[in-house]
């Protein structure tokens, strides 16, 4: 039963230098509703919301809202007009406060005019409190981990008494439990029957779970818009990528041989326990655990990117145990970090040079340029990537960058591989080629460790699965036959040991 | 959750919460210095000597003070030193004519607003960084100050001595008071008020800043005025303390002021600092010129000790900071 | 090879001067004098202190093809250059301020105007032994590089060993009053015993004296002296802040030069290498008026037809 | 896949390839003014005049190669004057023993990498900004050449002019040939070396590029190196061209070098940028000085002039690039 339109969106189009990524879409919003918008990496799905925001100046259209008809809006206005945005790129500010971040720019302030830095971070940690985000108020958001970041922005979205909000893949680095509690908020706000959302998401089940309209975005222009209930996932698949695909992959399991990877009682004081377990010939290990119990903290202390306590890593009996990435990459050891802006990505860089940095790194003092090219032509291909390699990263869309740096660590001809969080932001159809790719590696005797917050890839791509829990690994289980609800259950640590 | 806590409670002891940790160092080793000082030389302990640091920090403090905003912000100003002298100028030739004191300061300094205005209008309005608009400014502001002066010193005697004569509870020289003021000024803002929390927003992600509604290019202008706001009341300061003024007096200034504020624990792409850490780096180059002057060291050897002391100081305070940081 | 001369054209010479500063301005003003006299155009280029400006100046002058040079410059390096650059390309120069080393090198030019630093150096230390013997004085000195103060340095202290005065100490005011000033406050802070300020300008000399005044410190222990005549050292001259100075006029150097240069290139002068030795004074509170003015005028041409009728003589 | 292509193909005209964006402006700006100059002065465009012009910006030239790769990395080193004057000295003082010419330069060229490692072990070793390190160390590098000279000049008179007197094909100066092949030198490591791969992925991420197994801290180390290395060429250049030296030689000449890099593209907190920007920032700077002093205008005005021609200029090269930024 939609309420009052909010929003309309008549025939936007936006250009950049020359190239539609957005071919006159139309869009609109009604209060009280979820609708939700699916596509490709790269189909125009963020640069559509940031339109609306006020981040990106459409070329052409109109955008109907609150009673006017606008050309373009600033993110002023638009945070004026009840627009409230959480984007997919954590946009915050490091050396604040997450209480300075959540009021940025809207200020509580005593009678003399002064910032109210109290009274911010009391009111701040009763709204954190509220959406059940365990972060304390006064500690700078350079601390946090993505997850926390991403929360964050969520609470700096809904601080605002907002009649628009929108949400770019706001899941996307958030474990199990997060997802459900945000869920819940969504159904909450929107049961008042006053706030409209637009809900961003690559995860299908989400969409169908919240979603009350879904519409299609292929290559910059729009293909459907679908009521709840008139469509099922298979046909939005096909729309989105042209082309059928399942929502579960399947993986081919490979055969399991001898333990050829052997994880020695690393810990690090504060943050890994004194963990242990072996990978086997052929084998993805996942390793599951809530947000915050450890992982991320573990691979870095594999990768020699934090200096371990003590720990020792072994391959085949032979010790590879790094100080440094770069002796880690040397011992045949890859990192794919979870944090991709962060950690991974040379931004102002073209995309080629961001692909080809670790075979360029071994291939010798002078750049290869030739052979680099048919390297980056080959993975721009395989994964669909919408960009054209000398194109700075900054300009990809958000899972165009992570394909980018998937395609990095997959050149880079390692025999132990760490993937943190590898499919996040990706679509559908790409995923599905990753995963492929990965069972390959594993098919060719690589040894490969897969940290995942999405408990479907982790149980359907791992062999085995390590459960961690407040920086220790409690058990290692076999992932065949295991429930999503057996496995968050031991994450929380409720199932009987 | 407890692992971050604990974190937080490992980062600081009573006194580094007090200070900040850079702060916390630098104030050991402005103590450090000041004691080898004393030494060396007993007279460095004398009250007059330690106002005397006070009085000779009071210019450039200002003038750091500044800076700071300008810094975290993320912009540069370095046309500061000939905006400076430009004003000193122009306020001499007033004050020769005849004109009020008070109204020729306030000239002065809105002589500095505008140019420091002109250097935010140009980097914004092009895109440019600030630093390369006020590289080329510091040729328009000091060609300005030549081309009224014709290089000619202008010498203002006994006029606009008041700030320089006076010292506070017959102790405390006026100037360092007023520069004491532009921390204070400095401080408030950065801490206590919207215009601060954009400061710190822009400077460590101007587009963060932008999506958050705010203005980063009219706030951008508000912080060059702010800068040369202080600088014009450090020109009014020097100009009484020195009685005259040249093109080139203040020549320099800013690259001080730069080193202070980046001692001080600002880095240089922006984003994080306080005046504090500010104000200490001001401290810490005035001890050290002032303990140099006294120790008698040769002449031509004075720069080296300089710079090594320079060198030396930021080695305490980052070298801690920043042990383990592998990259 | 003066064509434009020949030709009847309008001269054009060049003025290379150091930088922006008080002295150079009058030297200027002195060739402007000389230059407006004579319907000469002049072409004035600024080095900033910044020998490769001054390289690029000396080039520029060449391209422009200007009839002769007058060459200040802040090093003897420069000055040479300059000889060696011009006398390829035919221009006549005249130098100043750096004749002592452009002769000694054996470089050819019309002409140097300069002082004898030496001999400044010896007058005031020999004033300060007659005023006040046995002082222990401290250089505030302007650049450790710059010739003139190297020439001057050695002589004060050679003749204050020799009058038995003390030099207790020497440091770098680089010109800059703010400098000079905290130097000065440091060291009267020091418990160095001393009671007199050697202060190589009147601008620095002026902002030290403003500051001992505020200490109520001036010639009570500390004198001041000084170098230069420049107006700023006047009032406090006749005040009796400032106890002495050497009557030095640049204005004066500057009409000499041109006129050394001019001569030369109208053809009434044949000789080269000719050395223009300033005449300097003492001046303390008893004689300001002796003082030779810095600012330009007729009486330059009175004080030339005085000292140096030769050079008139065309 | 095909709207790539078609973004490629619009993206760029040939000439916009060939030069990247801000290049083709540059050289734009660099035609009007030359052709403005020619207009004031016809002797402008006298052969001896624009070859003049590119002897002129020899050593700047290659002063600003060497700092386009520390810039590029997010580095910066101030203390270039500084140790080019130091080093300037101590060639000079060499050459005046009767050292023989290669050696000398080679010692001299020494001196420079070792300043310049100096300053980049420190930045690294203490986890401080080279900015502050090597503004600290202008001191010590000028006041060792002060204390090595005690001032005087290092006058070298005929020796050492081999550089600066030949001129290859009889018309192109040998010291623009040979800044000209430290711009290649400086292009080729950028575009075609692993070298050059971590100089940018270094300025454009440091974690990142660590976690790409890139020694950050070595590699900083060797661009120190480099720039230290062009820096030694520069002083022998300019050596050769002065026939002496002073501590002073050189000052000034880092921000000339750090402006001609920005104003060639390369943004102050590094990551991109190439050579051929940098080399184009350096001839702008030569024409528009060179212009001026054909000009006539008034010397008082004429800094006025350069100042706001530098703004022009940048206004022009920037404007476009950026037209329509919000933020
Ligand atoms: N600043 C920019 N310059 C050039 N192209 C851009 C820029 N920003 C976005 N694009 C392009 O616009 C297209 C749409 O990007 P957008 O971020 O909207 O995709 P998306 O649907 O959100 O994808 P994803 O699922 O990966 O987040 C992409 O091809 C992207 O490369
Ligand atoms: N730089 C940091 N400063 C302070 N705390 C940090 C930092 N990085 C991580 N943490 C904290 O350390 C704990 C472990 O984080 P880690 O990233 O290893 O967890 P994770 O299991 O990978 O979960 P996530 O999905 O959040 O990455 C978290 O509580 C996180 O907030
Ligand atoms: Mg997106
Ligand atoms: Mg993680």
């Amino acid at each position: 039963m939609p309420g009052d339109k909010l929003l309309d969106l008549v025939e936007v189009s936006k250009e950049y230098s020359g190239t539609k990524v957005l071919d006159a879409v139309s869009f609109s919003l009604h209060a009280g509703e979820v609708h939700c918008l699916v596509g490709e990496n790269g189909a125009g799905k963020s640069t559509l919301i940031k339109i609306l925001s006020g981040a990106v100046q459409p070329n052409g259209g109109q955008i109907r809202l609150a009673g006017r008809v606008y050309s373009h809006l600033e993110p002023k206005d638009s945070l004026r007009l009840g627009i409230a945005t959480i984007y997919q790129d954590i946009d915050l500010i490091e050396t604040l406060s997450v209480a300075d971040n959540i009021y940025l720019g809207d200020e509580l302030r005593t009678p003399l005019g002064f910032v109210d830095r109290q009274r911010q971070i009391r009111t701040a940690t009763q709204l954190l409190e509220r959406l059940r985000i365990r972060v304390g108020a006064a500690v700078l958001v350079g601390e946090l981990s993505p997850a926390q970041k991403q929360m964050i922005q969520l609470a700096k979205a809904l601080h605002r008494e907002s009649r628009i909000i929108i949400m770019d893949e706001p899941t996307s680095s958030l474990g199990h439990e997060e997802a459900r509690a945000l869920m819940e908020l969504v159904g909450g706000v929107i049961a008042g029957g006053v706030v409209g959302i637009i809900y961003i998401s690559h995860f299908l089940d989400e969409v169908f779970q919240i979603g009350d309209r879904i519409t299609v975005l292929k290559d910059g222009r729009m293909v459907a818009t679908h009521a709840k209930g008139e469509v099922d996932p298979s046909q939005v698949i096909r729309e989105m990528v042209g082309r059928e695909a399942s929502l579960f992959y399947n993986r081919e399991k490979v055969r399991i041989g001898e333990p050829a990877l052997q994880v020695s009682h690393f810990s690090r004081a504060g943050a890994v326990k004194d963990v242990s377990f072996e990978v086997r010939e052929g084998e993805i290990f996942g390793i599951g655990g809530l947000v915050g119990s450890g992982r991320t903290e573990l691979a870095n202390l594999l990768f020699g990117a934090d200096p371990a306590d003590g720990g020792r890593l072994y391959l085949h009996g032979q010790d590879i145990t790094a100080g440094s990435p770069h002796r880690a990459i040397a011992n045949g050891i890859s990192m794919i970090a979870e944090n991709r802006q962060e950690d991974g990505l040379f931004l102002i860089r073209p995309v080629k040079e961001n692909m080809v940095v670790l075979h360029t790194e071994k291939a010798g003092p002078l750049v290869g340029r030739k052979r680099e090219n048919a390297l980056v032509r080959g993975m721009v291909k395989r994964f669909g990537i919408v960009a054209s390699p000398s194109q700075e990263a900054r300009e990809l869309s958000g899972g165009n960058q992570q394909k980018v740096i998937m395609s990095r660590w997959l050149l880079s001809e390692a025999r132990v591989f760490i993937f943190d969080e590898p499919t996040k932001g990706i679509d559908i159809g790409a995923k599905q080629e990753i995963y492929r790719f990965m069972t390959e590696l594993a098919g060719s005797g690589k040894l490969i460790i897969m940290i995942s917050s999405d408990m479907p890839e982790l149980l359907s791509m791992s062999d085995r699965i390590g459960v961690m829990r407040n920086g220790e690994m409690v058990k290692v289980i076999d992932a065949q036959g295991v429930s999503e609800a057996e496995l968050l259950e031991m994450f929380l640590g409720i199932a009987a040991a | 959750m407890d692992t971050q806590s604990g974190r937080a409670k490992k980062a600081g002891s009573a006194l580094g919460r007090l200070f900040g940790r850079q702060s916390f160092f630098l104030v050991a080793i402005i103590l450090i210095l000041a004691i080898a000082a004393g030494i060396i030389n007993p007279k460095f302990f004398v009250l007059r000597n330690l106002l005397n640091i006070l009085e000779q920090i009071s210019v450039l403090g200002l003038v750091a003070a500044g800076a700071t905003i300008l810094i975290i912000s993320g912009n540069f100003d370095i046309s500061v030193g000939a905006m400076i002298g430009l004003s000193a100028c122009v306020m001499a030739m007033l004050l020769k004519t005849g004109m009020n004191e008070l109204l020729a300061a306030l000239i002065g300094i809105l002589v500095c607003v505008a140019c420091s205005l002109l250097n935010g209008f140009l980097s914004i309005r092009l895109g440019a960084p600030s630093f390369i608009i006020s590289l080329a400014t510091i040729g328009v502001f000091h060609g300005a100050a030549l081309a009224a002066t014709e290089g000619v010193i202008q010498t203002i005697y006994e006029q606009f001595g008041a700030i320089s004569n006076t010292n506070l509870f017959n102790v405390f020289p006026l100037m360092f008071v007023i520069s004491i003021l532009g921390f204070v000024f400095v401080h408030v803002i950065l801490n206590n008020t919207r215009l601060g929390r954009r400061v710190f927003a822009i400077g460590a992600n101007r587009k963060a800043a932008f999506l958050s509604g705010i203005g980063v290019k009219q706030n951008t202008l508000v912080f060059f005025a702010l800068s040369g706001l202080l600088a014009g009341v450090a020109t009014v300061v020097l100009l009484s303390r020195l009685g005259a003024a040249l093109p080139t007096t203040g020549a320099g200034l800013e690259l001080k002021a730069i080193g202070a504020v980046v001692i001080g624990g600002v880095p240089i792409t922006g984003g994080t600092g306080n005046a504090l850490g500010t104000f200490l780096g001001v401290l810490l180059i005035g001890v050290i010129s002032n303990m140099l002057n006294l120790s008698r060291v040769n002449p031509y050897y004075q720069e080296i000790a300089y710079g090594a002391l320079v060198v030396l100081s930021v080695a305490v305070s980052y070298l801690r900071i920043n042990a383990g940081r592998k990259y | 090879d003066n064509e434009g001369a020949k030709a009847g054209k309008k001269l054009v010479y060049g003025h290379i001067t150091p930088g922006p500063d008080t002295w150079y301005k009058r030297v200027v003003d002195g060739l402007q004098l000389g230059a407006e006299k004579y319907g000469v155009e002049l072409i004035v280029l600024n080095s900033d202190y910044d020998v490769q400006k001054e390289l690029a100046n000396i080039d520029s002058m060449i391209t422009q093809g200007i009839d002769g040079l007058v060459m200040f410059s802040f090093n003897e390096n420069g000055a040479r250059i300059a000889a060696e650059k011009c006398k390829k390309a035919g221009i006549p120069v005249v130098v100043v301020d750096s004749a002592g080393a452009i002769f000694k090198q054996g470089v050819e030019v019309v002409a140097g105007v300069d002082f004898d630093w030496a001999k400044m150096g010896e007058m005031t230390m020999k004033w300060l032994a007659k005023n006040k013997p046995g002082a222990k004085w401290m250089n505030i000195t302007g650049n450790f590089t710059s010739l003139p103060m190297i020439f001057l340095n050695e002589s004060m202290a050679e003749w204050s060993k020799k009058l038995g005065l003390t030099l207790v100490d020497t440091r770098e005011g680089k010109f800059d009053p703010n400098l000079a000033m905290n130097i000065a406050q440091d060291l009267v802070q020091s418990g160095v015993d001393f009671d007199t300020f050697y202060v190589s300008d009147e601008d620095m000399g002026a902002a030290v004296i403003r500051m001992l005044t505020d200490k109520k410190l001036i010639n009570n222990p500390y004198w001041v002296i000084s170098e230069n005549g420049s107006p700023a050292g006047i009032p406090l001259l006749q005040d009796g802040r400032l106890r002495y100075t050497i009557s030095a006029s640049p204005g004066w150097e500057g009409v000499l030069a041109f006129l050394a240069l001019h001569k030369y290139v109208v053809g009434k002068e044949k000789k080269v290498n000719q050395p223009i030795i300033m005449p300097i004074f003492d001046i303390t509170k008893d004689n300001t008026g002796d003082i030779i003015p810095w600012i330009v005028g007729p009486v330059h041409f009175d004080l030339t037809k005085k000292f140096y009728p030769s050079l008139l003589d065309f």
